[in-house]
């Protein structure tokens, strides 16, 4: 993000706003490891709210797409440390497709600290807070996410390479038509 | 539409010291499909449960959220609640107000928005759960121990003494396993075979055990309770009803074998019963090396046996059964050495031994009759070098980790020789001394007494000069290089899985680590459980032991399957995923992904647009399922859900909280 | 013989014998620059079938609703023939169902402008993967344009850049799907898209609800695509839908080695339906 | 014809004259082409990669890339085991990964890709068609040669850099030393480091380091020993008599073990004076024990024929005798068969007499 665009988005930021992130934790590892941190009465900001899932294998990519689309400004996902994984092999395959699909998100341009995963033990109630405050602050550097939801009744950029729709045969190639 | 009831907890001053509580009940009251709201200073309390339980019945409540503590702590306790109301115990949800609200935020304002955005959250997704209900799965009270060594044996023994029927498998001829092929044991060098041959006569003859020599698991299906088991006894070419165990054959047969035994030390017959104490005290015929079974030619033993016991024609037997528990007691073996060092040779040198044959050579009934002699001339070695950690923490060539038993079973070989060839001289080679164990430091100090000599280095280089070997290597702590001139020299390699165990575990959906050894549950707290449900663990299958921990862990095991086959039935787990068979495609990704091979695909008819059609589909065993829902996310269909975490509810969740 | 000869006089054989109940090829169009899928079932159409470089539909995906009437014979390029084996491991078919007239291709030529067509110009695999039998040879492979030169172009362009690109995408995608019905790895028996679930997909066609399809289709396809780029070549819109598959195709070789989707029948699981201890590790 | 680009190494035209002379020889007898790289420069050797990591792998790089570029197609052979070990190592320090690659180009200003294999004489020779060259060559077999095959530490490690199956009993000398008649003997210290590094600087260390392999090859019945690296000839060549002085001061038999290149034998072997492969120029006497052998070998040879005669004598006397047996028993058969027929035909007669 170029400088001038940086002040641009600073300066769209409404007042009061805070950074809403919602964080998928697997039942036996991060969501344990955030209740110690309860427990402990440690301290984090509340932009973040958790939502429980068993896995993180059972982390499916859509539910990341609808937040964000939803109007979430980030994403974290949390699972047990590779190796841990209460159902053996979950974590294994959730760090491929995250992978991947981290990736994606980026390429399609999202800002790469908007979408996170972090492997969190039970015990590591320290890890869950220093999480959650290094993922708020990074997003509220970020500034709100705001991703178009309706067509804009502007004109859009056109597609670099895309050619224009239905377009008449071009001169240069002679139809010839097929005697019957 | 729903009627859910929700009930916010203050928890004394727990919750409600940060989250202003009647805000958040008032914020509850509007939304839809919420019917009810109280909130109570304890709910988990007497009075506070007997209030939810009067509130469902008044309201007619047909789904709870509770605002309260995290539901880790109490999901239970409300689940338990529920089921002596109409409302279905799985039609609850728990916002976490306390451990990831209340307690980690010191604004009210800001604590309280959360509190509202997590009961919104459980009130989205409470509004579209559906009743679940656990099966009840029946228990076969017989248990299955796979491996006949001293792990398998005593767990067999307790599983049979607390009256349930247990069947052994061993893959070899006979019980015992590797610790009947050993002299002495550490540190009261008691005679291994004295306190071992007991065990495994009492196996024999105990009337709740079965045991399966010379047989391997073939198959397996089911789950917990019902584990359908088949078994490959394979040929032994003699009737066991008949044979005697007289032994007259094995005097006659003409057939001469390496002896794997005796670590191939001496040699044995075709027909052969792998050492005099065998359990069974029968025979089997070696089908690869039997002259009669490979030329045709010569039926000796058949004309000597006084009871007409060998069958030529004798084949594999399969029988299946169904298990309710099962215990891997699968054991190890050491590792080859051999292509890994050939630095030290490679196998080159007759005279460089590993520890197991060492200890055929000190035991009187081994191969030498208990004289130390050096393989390659039957002399006396008057000098030994024994080199600790090879294979063992030396993850460039071998194993990263500690194999535990060596450093005892070298000091016991270093006592042993030194014991029996008094003006030798025993050089140990060592890394580190670990000896934590009841009387083992003790033993190590005696041995020392006894005039071994420890030189902390790893060896870089055994050559032969003479009918000498060189050993080059390096004394760290006084930074000099040693050369040590021995006759013999005894290699304490590594213990690593048995061969098979990688298919064998793969049967059973049991985890492996990276070095094959079978994973428990968790390491600390579930060590002889795996992770499949009914399936436990004993001795070194599940890493390096020595034998007091393999007996402890047997017992152990034990105990969890005695628990197991005490109970008449199993509750199931509803929470488990299920297969939407109309949007199925059978495709199989789901197949591949359950780490407990608890889905298959099978062929199912279907009346499809007035037509009969035959298709694949997933199946689901409610048996096997453990609800970790990763089959769900590789369905692109959405045929296949996990109940209690659905796609539906938690989009609804995502959305709900949106909308903060 | 030409291959288009060996074709007609296969075809003419399959049905009279009754070893096919129908047949899969392309017929002239209108025009010479041009043809369209043909399926018959009466030998005597077997004379309609033509082979020439103007075939540019690939032909897997017709397959999956003729099987329920009977044996189906169809001619593969490389294209078709890893679509019938995406097919066959996705369970839509069975091997039998299919009998296949193996023919090399060299690359078709897009009517419009008379040069080769784009995804022909990316192609690895020229001649088919299975076939029963090959009418003409194979064709000899050039080289083929680096398939993921578009996908680094992408990732040149600046993070804003970027966004605004896929979105300008997102907001002229019309929802059609003709993208999912045309590929071969879109084989639901009922697409996400066309559920009725609460909360599942909307139904909208705006930017929000066309990059969650957009997303969710590039993740459910990823990687089992057989890159045969016909999404991108129907979309009526001319999205450029082959730079997001390539680039889970790119990241998937980049990050767990070298791999090709549906390039025999016994090929192992998907990368992201299996995994590695030894993975990469980027969350710690 | 087998063609490669020739990497000499700086000891080619010094300490290891005999070997690039026999080398020379060798591959023109069997047809190798040896191209040598234009400009090359000094492989940096182990004094490179402690001045920098960097110069370690950027100085055989650039040799590589003039290779690369000057004789495109053409695999690198250094003789020098220690000029190989540099160049592999920066060959896979190149080849493991883009990045890498870039770093070198940088560094060596030039273009550079790694296409060009490293090789090792041993690999050249050792290859199936060489092989069968060399074994059509061989005009004298240097029969009752006991040779110890020595590799020396850098052609083989590390390892995984030079791929070697075999690190600690390579046998591409010894079946090299077969196919030309000498006797390969098993030894331990085929690739034991020979301390050349440390011969300046700790020579106590360093010392019996070279004695021992001295020693081993001895205690295996070994004549000679045979090396493919010029630092390790060089060094055990060299400090010979030195370590004889002073195990005869300990009261020691000293040693009487020569040493060679392994292509000053091969070339032998083709019928090369040792002269003219460079073995008039060792510092230990090695010529003694050639002739000795060659002597040893006539001698064999010569109670090899007069056995073999003998053995051809006794074949023919029992041959004669077995004939002369087999024309006996012959004879006796035909005369028992004359006989019987004789009497069955009496009796006729007799018959016929009677009637």
């Amino acid at each position: 993000m170029s400088v001038v665009e940086t002040n641009e988005a600073a300066a769209q930021v409404p007042e009061n706003w805070e950074p809403k992130i919602i964080a998928f934790c697997c039942h036996w590892c991060t969501y344990t490891g955030a209740d110690l941190a309860g427990l402990n009465r440690m301290n984090y900001p509340a932009n973040v709210r958790v939502l429980r899932i068993p896995c993180s294998g059972r982390m499916n990519p859509q539910y990341v797409i609808e937040a964000l689309n939803k109007g979430c400004d980030g994403v974290l996902v949390c699972g047990c440390h590779p190796g841990d994984c209460h159902y053996v092999t979950g974590n294994y395959f959730a760090r491929r497709r995250m992978m991947i699909f981290k990736r994606l998100l980026e390429y399609e341009g999202l800002e790469p600290d908007r979408f996170q995963v972090r492997w969190i033990s039970g015990a590591e109630a320290g890890k869950f807070r220093d999480t959650v405050m290094s993922v708020v602050e990074q997003v509220r550097a970020l500034g709100p996410l705001n991703l178009t939801r309706e067509i804009p009744y502007f004109e859009l950029p056109a597609v670099p390479d895309g050619e224009e729709a239905f377009d008449a045969v071009p001169e240069e190639v002679v139809p010839e038509e097929v005697s019957a | 539409m729903s009627r859910i009831g929700v009930f916010l907890c203050y928890c004394g001053s727990n919750i409600a010291g940060t989250v202003d509580v009647e805000a958040v009940a008032e914020m509850a009251r509007s939304l839809p499909e919420v019917v009810y709201v109280e909130t109570n200073k304890y709910t988990c309390s007497d009075p506070g449960q007997e209030g939810v339980k009067n509130a469902i019945i008044e309201k007619g409540i047909d789904r709870v959220v509770v605002g309260a503590c995290s539901p880790r702590m109490h999901e239970p306790t409300w689940r338990k609640l529920l089921a002596d109301t109409p409302v279905n115990p799985y039609m609850l949800e728990v916002a976490n107000l306390r451990e990831q609200c209340s307690w980690v935020h010191k604004d009210r304002e800001v604590a309280t928005a959360k509190a509202i955005d997590l009961v919104k959250m459980a009130v989205a997704k409470v509004a579209r759960l559906q009743p679940l209900h656990s099966i009840e799965i029946p228990v076969h009270k017989k248990a299955l121990v796979i491996g006949g060594g001293i792990a398998g044996m005593q767990t067999a023994l307790d599983i049979a003494d607390a009256g349930f029927q247990v069947t052994i498998v061993e893959r070899e001829t006979s019980l015992g396993g590797k610790m009947v092929m050993l002299d002495k044991t550490f540190p009261t060098m008691d005679c291994s075979a004295c306190i071992c041959t007991p065990k495994m006569s009492e196996v024999g003859n105990h009337p709740n055990i079965t045991v399966k020599s010379y047989s391997e698991v073939e198959n397996v299906s089911g789950y917990i309770g019902n584990f359908e088991v088949t078994i490959r006894e394979k040929a032994k070419f003699i009737d066991y009803n008949l044979c005697t165990g007289c032994g007259a054959c094995e005097t006659k047969c003409p057939a001469k074998v390496t002896n794997a035994f005796e670590q191939g030390m001496s040699q044995r017959t075709a027909i052969y019963k792998m050492f005099p104490q065998a359990v069974p005290a029968k025979p089997v015929i070696d089908a690869e090396h039997c002259l009669k079974l490979t030329t045709g030619k010569c039926g000796v033993c058949s004309k000597v046996c006084p009871t007409g016991a060998i069958n030529y024609e004798d084949e594999d037997k399969l029988t299946t059964e169904t298990y309710g528990a099962v215990v891997f007691a699968t054991g190890y073996k050491l590792i080859d050495w051999k292509p890994l060092y050939p630095e030290y040779g490679g196998g080159k040198y007759e005279d460089v031994i590993t520890g197991l044959q060492f200890e055929r050579l000190v035991n009187a009934s081994g191969p030498t009759e208990g004289h130390v002699l050096r393989p390659s001339d039957r002399t006396e070695p008057k000098s030994v070098v024994i080199i600790k950690c090879v294979g063992s923490r030396d993850p460039n060539k071998g194993k990263a980790y500690c194999s535990r038993a060596c450093c005892m079973y070298s000091a016991k070989h270093a006592h042993q020789y030194l014991d029996k060839v008094p003006d030798g001289k025993c050089y140990v080679f060592y890394m580190d001394v670990r000896t934590p164990g009841k009387g083992y430091d003790e033993f190590y100090m005696n041995t020392l007494h006894d005039g071994a000599q420890y030189i902390r280095g790893r060896v870089s280089k055994i050559y032969k000069e003479g009918d000498k070997l060189i050993c080059k290597g390096e004394d760290t702590l006084t930074s000099s290089q040693v050369t040590v001139s021995a006759d013999m020299v005894v290699l304490e390699t590594a213990m690593v899985p048995a061969d098979g165990i990688d298919e064998l575990a793969a049967k059973f959906t049991v985890g492996r680590d990276a070095d094959s050894w079978l994973v428990e549950a968790h390491a600390k707290l579930r060590p002889v459980e795996t992770n499949t449900a009914g399936i436990y663990l004993a001795g070194t299958c599940q890493g390096p032991k020595d034998i007091p921990d393999s007996v402890c862990q047997a017992g152990a095991a034990a105990s969890k399957v005695i628990g197991l086959l005490n109970k008449d039935a199993l509750q199931s787990n509803p929470q488990i995923s299920r297969v939407n068979e109309t949007l199925c495609q059978g495709d199989g990704a789901c197949v591949n992904i359950c780490p407990y091979g608890a889905i298959s695909i099978v062929e199912k008819q279907f009346r499809e647009n007035s037509r009969k059609v035959v298709r694949p589909v997933a199946q689901v065993n409610p048996g096997l399922c453990q609800g970790c829902g990763a089959c769900t996310v590789t369905c692109r269909a959405g045929a296949m859900d996990l109940l209690g975490y659905t796609n539906e509810s938690i989009m609804r969740e995502v959305d709900a909280l949106c909308q903060w | 013989m030409t291959a288009q000869d060996t074709i007609r006089a296969r075809a003419r054989e399959l049905l009279e014998s009754g070893e096919v109940a129908s047949f899969v090829g392309w017929e002239a169009g209108r025009f010479a620059n041009q043809t369209t899928p043909l399926i018959i079932s009466d030998p005597a159409d077997a004379d309609k079938l033509v082979f020439n470089e103007y075939c540019v539909n690939t032909l897997a995906k017709y397959v999956r609703d003729l099987v329920p009437r009977g044996k189906v014979g169809l001619v593969v390029r490389g294209c078709d023939s890893r679509g019938i084996v995406r097919l066959i491991v996705d369970q839509v078919i069975k091997r039998e169902d299919v009998y296949l007239i193996g023919v090399g291709c060299p690359g078709v030529i897009d009517r419009k402008s008379g040069e080769p067509l784009k995804k022909c110009t990316e192609c690895r695999h020229n001649n088919p993967v299975i076939c029963d039998e090959m009418a003409g040879d194979e064709v000899a492979k050039d080289a083929p344009a680096d398939r993921f030169a578009e996908v680094r172009e992408v990732e040149l362009m600046a993070q804003p850049e970027r966004s605004r690109y896929f979105e300008s995408i997102y907001a002229k995608c019309i929802r059609c799907y003709a993208c999912r019905d045309v590929c071969p790895c879109c084989t639901c028996r009922e697409c996400f898209v066309d559920a009725r679930r609460e909360n599942w997909v909307g139904k909208q066609n705006n930017v929000a609800e066309n990059r969650f399809y957009g997303l969710t289709r590039v993740m459910h396809i990823g990687d089992r695509c057989i890159e045969c780029g016909e999404c991108e070549r129907v979309c009526p819109m001319d999205l450029p839908l082959m730079k997001l598959n390539r680039k889970v195709i790119q990241d998937l070789n980049d990050l767990f080695g070298e791999f090709e989707s549906s390039m025999s029948l016994d090929e192992g699981p998907e990368p992201l339906i299996t995994y590695d201890l030894a993975d990469r590790e980027e969350f710690m | 014809m087998m063609k490669y680009a020739y990497f000499p190494g700086c000891s080619a035209n010094t300490t290891g004259k005999s070997f690039t002379v026999s080398t020379a020889y060798v591959a023109e007898k069997i047809g190798v082409e040896l191209v040598e790289i234009p400009d090359w420069n000094c492989c940096g050797t182990s004094a490179a990669a402690l001045t920098s990591p960097e110069l370690a792998v950027a100085l055989p790089a650039r040799s590589l890339a003039i290779a690369d570029r000057e004789l495109p197609g053409l695999d690198v052979v250094a003789p020098c085991a220690g000029c190989y070990r540099s160049l592999k190592t920066s060959l896979a320090f190149a080849r493991e990964s883009e990045e890498n690659r870039e770093l070198i180009k940088k560094i060596i200003n030039a273009p550079y890709e790694a296409k060009a294999d490293v090789l090792t004489l041993l690999d050249v020779l050792a290859t199936d068609e060489a092989r069968e060259t060399i074994a059509a060559k061989v005009q004298r077999k240097l029969r009752c040669l006991k040779v110890a095959c020595y590799y020396g530490c850098a052609m083989v490690r590390p390892a995984d850099v030079c791929e070697c199956d075999n690190v600690e009993d390579p046998m591409e000398m010894d079946d090299l030393m077969e196919l030309i008649g000498a006797e390969p003997v098993d030894w331990a210290f085929k690739t034991e480091c020979c301390g050349a590094a440390q011969q300046m600087t700790i020579p106590v260390q360093a010392k019996p380091m070279i004695e021992r392999i001295f020693q081993n090859a001895v205690a295996n019945g070994a004549d000679c020993i045979v090396t493919s690296c010029p630092l390790c000839m060089l060094n055990l060549d060299m400090r010979e008599a030195e370590i004889n002085r002073a195990r005869v001061a300990n009261g020691l038999e000293p040693f009487d073990i020569p040493c060679y290149y392994f292509t000053e034998l091969i070339g032998l072997a083709f019928g090369a004076d040792p002269d003219e492969v460079g073995i008039d120029i060792h510092f230990h006497p090695a010529k003694t024990l050639l002739l000795q052998r060659e002597l040893d070998a006539l001698e064999l040879e010569e109670a090899e024929n007069i056995a073999r005669a003998e053995e051809a004598r006794k074949k023919a006397e029992m041959a004669a005798k077995i004939a002369a047996k087999k024309a006996e028993k012959a004879a006796k058969e035909k005369a028992a068969k004359e006989a019987a027929a004789q009497a069955a035909a009496q009796p006729e007669e007799g018959k016929e007499a009677a009637e």
